[in-house]
């Protein structure tokens, strides 16, 4: 089972892990993984993702095909929102289920790894103090070097 | 050809999308990005550090030496923040 | 917050993560793993936990103690059952909230790696070809190599 | 000295726990391990391979090195398999 989906909507991760697992019998380990918008000790009131449609979806999936092909999973799950995100909310979300546990773990992490560097999203801070221009160029989130450094690994 | 542009790129641009038709001599993703650059400010603006914007043709990342021929869609945007 | 808890009852996922980051501001990533048992392949009816009481809660605590030492965790959660556990069922779960994704995915496994070789936990195995003589030695679980040398990673 | 014996090493000698009174000279773990293996068929079976039982005093992990004077409870068992 691979489930890949861009959507504005908040999701639900226990649906997300359910919808993995549900019922069989082969499934050792799931592991979850949900990314949250955080409020940066209060400073921060939303995130704004924008993202490319079409890519977006196409790119996760090559991730995902990736991932199967490094390891023997028996499902998968990627979901990652777009528009406005209040802190608290869930943003991301990266579900794999193998046998063992060393494969849902190496997946879970390669999945986001990749999706943080490869995946066309990028987010917009909206502020307290940046209320008057919420739209500043200033507000878009940087990449970091960190990122990079895990993609790396693998 | 179609050019889509994104976050700060769009921004800086002045719009997402438009469409483009580049010279002969425009053959690879760099070359694209010189000759855009030229065409204004505010694509000056926007690829002023040419080799830290990203591009996709035809849905799929791409290097700044990569050509461009018979490509339908560009795209260019900053690195990735998503996740 | 730290959740420790050895139990025969089945427990519920999703209310585990839920109980580490809902209502939370300051939550960036949370890591689920949920351990369930095999059916391997129809040959298997039940797994069997027998547990050391009142050692085996201490040394989750003593794991998880370590865990919030080495990474800067927001909560965690581990829960083990004991009894006996049907194919499908869940039998372990580890739970880790962070800021940052690397410190949730880090300490997820080691608490698990840790929790497989540590905690005082045994398995037997239900097979219907031993039905005869279900309590058999035969039917104890052997502890895997592999074990040990994820452990030694940390 | 509270005695407490889990999976096939309870099995293997009958009983998941005893009173013990091991005499004076019996110092360690292990040699707790020794005099319990001449004390019948039972306990030898149980310890045959005694490199790979694990103890517990008063419910911390102890190696064979480890002293028993003044412990309370020890507890034998085979390597651990939950997760």
């Amino acid at each position: 089972m691979r489930r890949i989906a861009v959507t504005a909507d908040v999701f639900d991760a226990a649906h997300e892990t359910q919808a993995l697992q549900g019922g069989r019998t082969d499934v050792g380990a799931v592991v979850t993984f949900v990314g949250y918008c955080r409020d940066e000790a209060g400073t921060l009131t939303a995130l704004e993702l924008e993202h490319f449609p079409g890519m977006a979806e196409a790119e996760l999936e090559r991730i995902a095909i990736e991932a199967e092909r490094r390891w023997p999973l028996l499902g998968l799950s990627m979901i990652h929102r777009h528009g406005l995100i209040r802190p608290g909310e869930p943003i991301v979300l990266v579900a794999t289920a193998s046998r063992h546990r060393a494969a849902a773990f190496a997946a879970a992490e390669f999945l986001m790894d990749f999706m943080k560097t490869d995946a066309p999203f990028w987010k917009r801070e909206h502020r307290d103090g940046s209320a008057a221009d919420p739209r500043s160029a200033e507000a878009w989130v940087e990449a970091k070097p960190t990122d990079d450094a895990a993609k790396a690994r693998w | 050809m179609k050019a889509l542009y994104f976050a700060w790129v769009r921004e800086r641009i002045g719009k997402g999308e438009e469409q483009l038709s580049p010279p002969s001599h425009v053959g690879t993703v760099g070359e694209l990005i010189g000759w855009l650059s030229g065409r204004g400010d505010n694509y000056a603006y926007a690829f002023e550090n040419a080799s830290t914007i990203r591009a996709a043709l035809d849905r799929t990342h791409a290097r700044h030496d990569a050509p461009i021929a018979g490509v339908r869609e560009v795209a260019f945007f900053p690195p990735m923040t998503g996740g």
